[in-house]
């Protein structure tokens, strides 16, 4: 059961961090909240794994961590979502201010995407150097 | 809202169908009927709906609720049967369904009618309502297996539109 | 009595700076006030100090460190206070004539006292960290003097040039004397002074010297710092006849005295000052003859000057280094005076440039006769007080106690010295005062004012009174200033015009000779006017700040490149390096794995579709609303996950803030593009997905070592036992939220309500530009659009029960806000936000507020009951027909919450939902034709 | 039951709740203004007492929700809290001297903002929870966005999105690392962690280390260092001054934290004792070069200044990580003339800014740039690099002579070093930006004519309150100059109760519920 | 409990699951979208429907819930799944995914709500 | 066996086939092809998990799942509606 969760934190994370790394703002937040996810799993699971032991309690069940699970990182995690969902608030509003504001919803505004583009057309020209070069072979 | 008077009962009690499903549902979440969960129920009985009811945009009245047992019985019993009917159609060679879209006129005008026919046509398997046109004349249905439609209308009519056109006058 | 003579000239900065639009006139009675004061009171402590004694002052200011604001006045000290003021005190009065109208007097007259403050500062200093922060002053204030000219291109070069060269020297310097604090304990001079051997014993020595010499050499420009010396010569002749012959320039030198007795005496030290300084010599004189500009010939000289006096103090005999104390006062007087000369000249002629100047005698008489004399003092001629000072130079250099290449180098130094000097002082008298007339005047030169003249007159009659008289004009202050530097080890000296026929007289003689030989000899086989020499020196620093700015410039611009991807790869890295890093040192003991629980099927059928989600996720990132829908499912997934490991509120907020989450980013992506482009950088592409490998494999590994172990005893189990007695609550996850770690929920809210007004802020007034609309107008739902109205009032009533049940059962005030806000959000959805915002005059930025003191009230309820913020309250009134009511005062603060979250959410959802369009930019709008939409994206195909 | 250490953070919060009420009233902007000072006049009375109360020793411990430390969160305030807020609070007076020239009323919500901010910045400064801490972390970090970005856009929305996701992701690892931590030590209280982790099995150290680590990153990249500042150059850059100086404390933040945390959870005796110590030094060293080069390479008084800011954090850096209690002292010194001075430059540069043509983004100041903002800049740019004679001086003074001997030689270096990088550019950067620069003569020629042809004499003389913003962030510097002896005397006591954190600890331990029976 | 009601229950479970299947195999099986469309808004709703009223009975007479408040699921669903539905239609009619007949009575165009534009050639 | 015990198995088979439902589902959900057939396939795993939730209340002999499961059932198509009101007009708020 660790296991699964382990690797699904770890998935979550990678996905995150893959999306947080591209250049759009769009990519960038859904990379957070991919990001939120892992999170949120891990400090859930950071007080241990128990199945159907909710932490409401029933009378003449005694009140120890072996008919409960550990509440207190649910509370963190509460919160931690809360967190997140308010920075995705301000975060998307940000992103579409800037893409408003910037005319590009690069990360980097114009900046960025004119170097984007750039590259795409470099690569565009080497490709097409590397057709004629093989046509005219 | 409304700049005429409006009589009391009106504004304070806009919708008691309304009044009536909160209590009951209030009393059925919770764990026990007590006098206090009644007391709170009541509260919210008459709080809510005031509040509620400003999204009402039609108004629209509402008849006799007599013939709603009958109705919620034949619908069960639609739902069930054409469940079944559906599933062998599902589970069957899919070269079977000719699938199909009609229009289907309406009569009722009562918008809740409408919204509950609509709700109607689209649990009742075989048959998904998929627009209104915007006069609210026709209904455009989708029906998984479609061999007559003047027979699907038919029944559509017959069995549900009427009906509810007693409720939703 | 110390402590006013130091404070004057800052007091009077300060009171020139008030002083807006008083009379030059005026300005500068004020500004001679502190130098003319100063020499009073300097007068009056004299006699002490003659005497012997030294009055001292002593404040404490920083002595954790042993920082004091010491003041002592022992000889070395009030020989040059006295030199300062002095020249001070001229100097003021030259300026009053010498500034234009357009020249803001005040701020010459302030920054000039405010120098002669911080010199009188490093003279006064008891202590070496006072030194040196007077020290730095000095430069300071020196780059305001030499920019004083903002205008000129060369002046704020020279200013900035300058600062940077004595700033540096000054760190140096710094370094040195904490480095001597460590050696000795103290920063105390008198202490310092008497632990020379702790000092030149210590393994620190040479590092100190080293950087004791670093200051001492930037500040006196001694090569191969001395270029920016003539750099400063863009400065206001004024300042150029107090800064750079007497006082700024001295600075370094007097430090030189003024450590003589701690630092001097090994073979380090000789060796380092005596050739720095012979070579300093030598090259200035030698540039000297070659300038243009008179200013920039007496910079030169002063070079030399410079050279010499750190010569003298490197040969460190006692004479040697009264000659060099000597020397200074010298120095200060003729040079300062020949500075006042070439500014007159300036003044008057309009140019400093020798190729234009000559035959001034003839208009001039009186300034031509004074720079003149004050000239050949500069040479060494007899009857002058340069003479005497030379002469005694020569006397050390011959008795020097080293081996012998130093001794024939310092020899053949003091010999070419002399010629050198006679040289360019013959330089500086012929081509200005004599032969051929002035050329291409703009004005004709006369006389300055008379107020003028007399600075210079009166340093002049010094020379003279010096140079014939020293037993009786400067005997005694050598006297004192040589006890102040050598202490007990001073020697007895007299001073006399005439010692006979000796070596020294000879070698004057035939100085003087070289020097007329090497001048008319130069002239005739040279033009002289047609050399133009650039220090090289100044070019490799120039190109050293270049090449240093360019590296910076590059630096910075290939680090902070303003790329939001590459902080956020440094961060990501850097965290996998703090994480890995335990792992890969080797310092601790091996990490012990346990075995994981059992999984049941249903789990990993769970955890597939979740995994197959997230994967899926990034497989259809670029068609932003496919990535969307299927993030619902991993959401959903994630809230079923919480169901199953025991978190029923988690899943319940998980599951509503994804709702709430995926109408955010829905509204937008209607103003986002709704694709990305592709990147095609593969290499990149798979540097990335190595960077996200490692950090997922890096948390994924951490996440199950942590996940099999398990604290003890943490701290939920408490939670968990006293939560039903103490807290009254059954949900201890609520309980922990606003009773256990309240203020947690309490700083949540507000974050959340912050939020909220900034989306506010930014989209209030703000009109966006769609990225694609659809034609048509807005769609009527009517059948949703009722039945989501029937809805509504259930859904409050969930709301409600979700609230009050919080305490006991899944739910509380988060959860139930938004259960409230959710439906009112679809209605927005399906009836559109006008017609529902119509309805319902909600004031949600009010809302919050509300919320936020109704959280805060709930909080400091309990400190009227004396307990702290968020104690809660529990009380279980019993009522007729309802029975016991069970009350806690947590409810109020959970009330807060409520109304907090509701306002926030529906704040958001509402700016988002009622952005008006763009009226400006409406051509880029694209319209989505119906027909060329894609089934698979529902974007264009 | 004393309740002093809660109102530095009730009263903003209460504060900024007020103001959503008043936002529209037909005062305008003055009941805006008189709740913002009378709030920011209470924190401060406040932590006047706060810092009283701690300067004789005390450790006072507030009990939330009256649960012992433990279950519940507690408010600690020791010297280094008490000094922290009292400086939060000194900054913002000036920040909020400045931005009622005119700032907050082209900012939607600004005082709320600036309320939640010092809110934030207090609730950071005075809890004893590592979560607690976070949660006041999102509560300032979410405020500076929205002091940020108010009012604002084009290339400040873009260094606001740079900015947010940074943080975001920052604070992401915040909580990674606080989950691991608390599933392996089981607390969440910065005093019991110390003790958890001298419990901590041998086996287990090495993932105790990988969080601790985690956390250090995130305090690190809040505090800009390394190779996670680049994010600070550009957003401090183009933020509107107020707010630009108000952040001069939040990379302190971050060197708070990694101070406390380092000092009291992760121990100095306990099998974690300076761990990341090394590295800081490496980092904090390099970052400082780096950051002197910027100066160096900055052409604009406001990226001057952030580079500023971010050497005087790595020069915090290596003060903090020799662990020294002379360098921290030093350090703690250096932090506040640091926090003080960069904020001064940073209004500072506003106010030139306001004199070039439209406040479009050229600092170019005019030739006629009085006197009074120049003298100012002289004495903020003096300070900043380090010369005398004032707390830049001082603070640097301090901290070479705390130098343990074996760092001497790379320390001194780097500072010194620095220092004359950083000389270099502040008088190239002010010398052209006062000095005018003779290249552009026209230019300047225009920027006559056109002030000559202006009715708007205005222009010529500096908007008061800005300048009085100034004007008292200087006087600060001075009065800390002056006053060195004092401060100093302070700054050592707080190393040293930070340097033995057994009592802060046993003051914890001992902190009882009022009502409730252990 | 009782044999009786337990095998009532197992029959509301196996009833439940059984339309639950059917519901998500038709989604999967069937060819087109307004197929598909049919199987899981009622399907599904009716197993959900049916494992509820197990769930009322089991918790009924095992004790641990007396209330029959799964019936307010019910209710919810059944209000909603025809929103769902009914948009859904209206998102893929809009996306041009079937031909539908024209609306007798009004012309040749079909004037329904919202899409009140030209859709004479619908594609797909 | 007792009654209950039965039930007991029912439950747990029943979860399994819900399991399996929403396997279907999830296949649906990452193939489409087209995009309202991953919403209605997203739609569908709402509903499974209704469903699955109440099972395993039963399973676990509790009511602590209700809200949860209440809640999905109140508002769990709002993920369906915005996203084919999206679909409809690009607006979702109009």
């Amino acid at each position: 059961m660790e296991f699964a969760l382990a690797s699904a934190i770890g998935l979550l994370t990678a996905a995150g961090v893959y999306l947080l790394l591209r250049a759009r703002s769009f990519d960038l937040i859904l990379g957070l909240t991919l990001l939120s996810y892992a999170t949120n799993l891990l400090i859930f699971t950071s007080g241990g794994l128990t199945p159907g032991k909710p932490p409401v309690l029933r009378d003449d069940v005694p009140t120890t961590l072996a008919h409960y699970t550990d509440p207190l990182p649910q509370a963190l995690v509460l919160t931690a979502i809360v967190i997140a969902f308010a920075m995705t608030a301000v975060s998307i509003v940000i992103a579409m201010r800037s893409r408003a504001d910037n005319g590009s919803d690069h990360v980097d505004g114009d900046a960025g995407e004119q170097a984007f583009r750039r590259d795409e057309q470099r690569r565009h020209d080497d490709a097409r150097a590397r057709e004629t070069r093989g046509g005219g072979e | 809202m409304n700049p005429t008077r409006t009589p009391w009962r009106k504004r304070w009690l806009p919708s008691p169908p309304l009044s009536v499903t909160v209590f009951c549902f209030w009393l059925l979440m919770n764990d026990a009927v007590t006098v206090g969960h009644a007391l709170m129920a009541l509260v919210l009985a008459l709080a809510i709906p005031p509040f509620a009811a400003r999204l009402d945009r039609e108004f629209a009245r509402i008849g006799r609720l007599g013939g709603v047992p009958r109705m919620a019985g034949v619908l069960a019993l639609d739902i069930v049967r054409s469940n079944i009917v559906v599933a062998l159609q599902v589970l069957g060679p899919e070269r079977n369904i000719t699938p199909g879209f009609i229009w289907v006129p309406l009569d009722i005008a009562n918008i809740h009618g409408i919204a509950a026919l609509t709700s109607i046509i689209t649990l009742t398997p075989g048959t998904v309502s998929s627009s209104l046109s915007a006069d609210r004349r026709h209904l455009l249905v989708h029906v998984l297996n479609l061999k007559d439609p003047d027979e699907v209308i038919r029944q559509i009519k017959a069995r549900y539109e009427a009906p509810l056109m007693e409720i939703f006058p | 009595m110390l402590l006013l003579l130091l404070a004057l000239p800052f007091l009077m900065a300060l009171a020139l700076t008030t002083m807006r639009g008083a009379s030059d006139r005026a300005l500068a009675w004020v500004a001679a006030l502190a130098p003319l004061v100063g020499l009073g009171l300097l007068a009056w402590l004299t006699p002490a100090v003659l005497d012997g004694q030294v009055p001292s002052l002593r404040l404490p200011w920083l002595p954790e460190i042993g920082l004091f604001l010491h003041l002592r006045l022992d000889g070395l000290a009030w020989m040059f206070a006295g030199l300062v003021l002095g020249i001070g005190a001229l100097v003021v009065m030259y300026a009053r004539y010498y500034l234009s109208a357009e020249d803001c007097a005040p701020r010459f007259f302030a920054c000039l006292l405010l120098f002669m403050g911080s010199m009188l500062g490093v003279v006064l200093a008891g202590n070496l960290l006072l030194l040196v922060v007077s020290w730095e002053l000095t430069s300071i204030s020196s780059f305001l003097l030499i920019g004083y000219w903002t205008h000129r291109q060369d002046a704020r070069q020279g200013a900035q040039l300058a600062l940077a060269i004595t700033g540096a020297g000054g760190l140096a310097l710094l370094g040195g004397v904490l480095l001597i604090g460590r050696v000795v304990g103290s920063y105390d001079l008198d202490v310092v002074l008497a632990s020379g051997d702790a000092i030149r014993a210590s393994g620190h020595y040479p590092a100190i010297l080293m950087l004791v010499l670093a200051g001492i050499f930037t500040k006196s420009a001694q090569f191969p710092f001395h270029f920016w010396l003539p750099q400063a010569m863009a400065a206001p002749t004024p300042v150029s006849a107090y800064l750079h012959s007497a006082t700024m320039v001295k600075c370094g030198v007097f430090l030189l005295a003024r450590l003589h007795p701690a630092l001097a005496g090994t073979e380090l030290f000789f060796d380092v000052v005596t050739t720095i300084g012979a070579i300093t010599l030598l090259v200035g004189a030698w540039y000297a003859i070659f300038q243009h500009d008179l200013k920039g010939l007496l910079a030169y000289s002063t070079i030399s000057h410079l050279g010499l006096i750190t010569l003298l103090f490197g040969l460190s005999t006692p004479m040697a280094v009264v000659a060099g104390l000597f020397h200074i006062i010298n120095h200060a007087t003729f040079k300062a005076s020949l500075f006042m000369a070439a500014g007159i000249i300036d003044h008057e002629c309009g140019t400093r440039d020798m190729r234009q100047l000559g035959n001034l005698r003839r208009f001039l008489p009186w300034t031509s006769a004074l720079a003149i004399v004050a000239s050949l003092a500069m040479a060494g001629i007899p009857l002058l007080n340069g003479f005497l000072s030379k002469e005694m130079f020569f006397a050390e250099a011959l008795q020097i106690e080293a081996h012998d290449g130093m001794q024939w180098f310092v020899g053949i130094t003091a010999v070419l010295a002399g010629v050198l000097g006679v040289a360019y002082s013959l330089r500086f008298v012929h081509d200005t005062f004599f032969g051929k007339g002035p050329r291409n005047l703009p004005t004709m030169p006369h006389e300055p004012p008379v107020w003028m003249r007399i600075p210079v007159a009166v340093l002049v009659a010094l020379c003279l009174g010096v140079g014939m008289l020293p037993a009786l004009t400067v005997q005694t202050a050598l006297r004192a200033a040589a006890e102040g530097t050598l202490g007990p080890a001073a020697p007895t000296f007299d001073l006399a015009v005439w010692h006979g026929i000796n070596q020294p007289l000879l070698m004057s003689i035939g100085g003087m000779l070289g020097g007329f030989v090497l001048y008319f000899g130069l002239r005739r086989l040279l033009d002289l006017h047609a050399i133009v020499r650039h220090s090289l020196a100044r070019s490799v620093f120039g190109w050293n700040m270049q090449a240093l700015s360019t590296l910076a410039d590059r630096f910075t611009d290939t680090i902070a490149n303003g790329s939001l991807q590459r902080s956020l790869l440094w961060l990501v890295l850097a965290a996998i390096a703090a994480g890995a890093a335990p792992f890969l040192s080797g310092n601790h003991a091996p990490l012990a794995w346990h075995a994981p629980q059992p999984m049941p099927l249903l789990g990993w059928l769970c955890w597939l579709i979740l995994i197959a989600c997230t994967a899926f996720t990034i497989r259809l990132y670029r068609q932003r609303l496919l990535a969307l829908v299927v993030l619902g499912g991993a959401g959903l997934m994630m809230s079923l996950a919480f169901v199953f490991l025991s978190a029923p509120d988690l899943a319940l907020t998980q599951l509503l803030v994804e709702m709430v989450s995926l109408a955010l980013l829905l509204l937008g992506l209607h103003y986002l593009p709704p694709r990305s482009p592709p990147e095609r950088t593969p290499r990149r592409r798979l540097r990335d997905i190595a960077v996200a490998s490692a950090a997922g494999l890096g948390i994924g590994l951490l996440a199950y070592a942590v996940m099999t172990r398990g604290a003890p005893d943490p701290a939920g189990a408490e939670m968990l036992a006293r939560s039903l007695p103490e807290a009254y609550g059954r949900n201890v996850v609520n309980v922990i939220l606003v009773d256990f770690r309240g203020f947690d929920t309490f700083g949540e809210i507000t974050v959340f309500a912050i939020a909220a007004l900034i989306v506010h802020a930014l989209l209030r007034r703000t009109r966006l530009l769609p990225e694609r609309v659809m034609p048509g107008p807005p769609v009527q739902l009517p059948v949703p659009a009722d039945l989501a109205q029937l809805m509504f009032p259930l859904t409050l009533t969930v709301s409600v029960f979700l609230f009050l049940r919080g305490h006991n059962a899944p739910g509380g005030g988060f959860i139930a806000g938004l259960v409230l806000a959710v439906p009112l959000l679809i209605q927005y959805v399906i009836q559109g936000a006008a017609s529902v915002e119509s309805r319902f005059g909600f004031d949600y930025v009010r809302c919050i507020g509300v919320g936020l003191v109704v959280a805060a009230i709930g909080g400091i309820a309990p400190l009227v009951f004396g307990l702290p913020f968020l104690t809660s309250g529990h009380a279980e009134p019993w009522l007729p027909l309802v029975g016991e009511l069970p009350l806690a005062s947590a409810m109020v603060f959970d009330t807060g919450v409520y109304l907090v979250v509701f306002g926030g959410a529906m704040l958001i959802l509402s700016m988002l939902g009622t952005i008006k369009p763009s009226r400006t930019r409406s051509s880029r709008m694209g319209v989505l034709q119906p027909g060329t939409r894609s089934t698979r994206t529902g974007e264009l195909r | 039951m004393d309740h002093l250490p809660l109102l530095p953070i009730l009263i903003p919060l209460l504060a900024a709740a007020a103001m959503l009420f008043v936002e529209h009233g037909r005062l305008g902007m003055l009941p805006q203004r008189v709740i913002a000072w009378t709030s920011l006049a209470a924190v401060l009375a406040v932590s006047l007492l706060l810092l009283r109360n701690a300067d004789q020793g005390d450790i006072s411990v507030y009990l939330l929700g009256d649960w012992p430390a433990r279950l519940g969160i507690v408010l600690v305030v020791d010297r280094l809290s008490a000094l922290m807020v009292l400086l939060g609070q000194l900054l913002a007076i000036a920040c909020l001297l400045h931005a009622c020239g005119g700032r907050d009323r082209r900012a939607t919500h600004f005082h709320a903002f600036f309320q939640f901010q010092l809110m934030g910045l207090n609730g950071a400064f005075l809890t004893g929870d590592l979560f607690n801490l976070f949660v006041f972390f999102e509560v300032l970090l979410i405020a500076s966005y929205g002091l940020l970005l108010s009012g604002g856009g084009g290339a400040r929305m873009r260094a606001g999105l740079h900015y947010v996701a940074f943080n975001i992701g920052a604070s992401t690892l915040f909580l990674l690392a606080l989950g691991l931590l608390y599933g392996l030590l089981g607390t969440l209280n910065m005093a019991e962690m110390a003790a958890r982790v001298a419990e901590v099995p041998a086996s287990d150290l090495a993932l105790v280390e990988a969080a601790a680590g985690m956390l250090l990153v995130v305090f690190c990249a809040k505090a800009a260092l390394l190779p996670m500042y680049l994010w600070l150059p550009q957003t401090y850059t183009l933020a509107p001054a107020a707010v630009a100086a108000l952040f001069a404390i939040m990379t302190k933040v971050g060197l708070y934290a990694v101070l406390r945390v380092g000092t009291l959870s992760f121990g100095l005796a306990g099998p974690l004792a300076g761990f990341a110590w090394p590295a800081l030094q490496v980092l904090g060293a390099v970052t400082l070069v780096l950051a002197a080069l910027g100066v160096l390479s900055a052409q604009r008084l406001r990226l001057l200044a952030a580079y500023l800011v971010l050497g005087s954090a790595a020069t915090l850096f290596v003060a903090f990580s020799l662990a020294t209690p002379g360098t921290i002292a030093a350090g703690l010194y250096y932090l506040v003339h640091s926090t003080l001075a960069g904020a001064a430059l940073f209004l500072l540069a506003d106010l030139v800014r306001q004199r070039g043509r439209g406040g479009a983004g050229k600092d170019m100041a005019t030739p006629r740039m009085g006197r009074m903002r120049s003298l100012l800049f002289l004495l903020v740019a003096v300070s900043l690099a380090g010369l005398p004679p004032l707390s830049g001086f001082i603070g640097k003074l301090l901290l070479l002579d705390a130098v343990p001997a074996g760092s001497i030689g790379w320390v001194w270096g780097c500072v010194l070093g620095s220092s004359f990088l950083m000389l270099v550019g502040v008088a190239r950067t002010g010398v052209h930006v006062f000095w005018g620069s003779d290249s552009e003569p026209a230019h300047a020629q225009d920027e006559v004519d056109a002030l000559n042809a202006a009715p708007a004499a205005a222009n010529l003389t500096a908007p008061p309150l800005e300048s009085a913003a100034v004007l008292l962030l200087v006087c600060y510097g001075i009065a800390m100059a002056l006053a060195a002896a004092p401060v100093l005397a302070f700054t050592r006591a707080t190393a040293d109760q930070l340097l033995a954190p057994a009592e802060y600890v046993r003051q914890i331990d001992a902190a009882l519920p009022a009502r409730r029976a252990p | 409990m009782s044999w009786i009601i337990a095998i009532a229950l197992v029959f509301a479970l196996a009833v439940g699951c059984f339309f639950l299947l059917v519901g998500s195999f038709s989604l999967l099986k069937l060819s087109d979208f307004f197929k598909r469309l049919h199987g899981p808004t009622k399907a599904s709703t009716l197993g959900v429907g049916c494992v509820l009223i197990a769930s009322v009975g089991y918790h009924a007479f095992a004790g641990t819930d007396p209330q029959p408040r799964e019936l307010l699921i019910t209710a919810f669903l059944f209000i909603t799944a025809p929103i769902s539905a009914h948009l859904m239609a209206k998102a893929a009619l809009s996306l041009h995914m079937a031909e539908q007949p024209p609306m007798p009575g009004a012309g040749s165009t079909p004037g329904t709500d919202g899409d009140d534009h030209d859709q004479e050639q619908p594609s797909t | 066996m007792t009654p209950l015990e039965l039930v007991g198995w029912a439950v747990i088979a029943a979860m399994h086939v819900v399991g399996v439902a929403m396997l279907l589902a999830l296949v649906r959900l990452l193939r489409g092809p087209s995009l309202p057939d991953r919403i209605l396939a997203l739609d569908t795993l709402f509903v499974s998990a209704i469903a699955q939730l109440v099972l395993f209340g039963m399973h676990l002999g509790t009511a602590v799942y209700f809200e949860a499961a209440l809640v999905i059932a109140m508002l769990g198509f709002v993920g369906t509606v915005v996203l084919s009101k999206f679909v409809l007009r690009r607006d979702i708020v109009e």
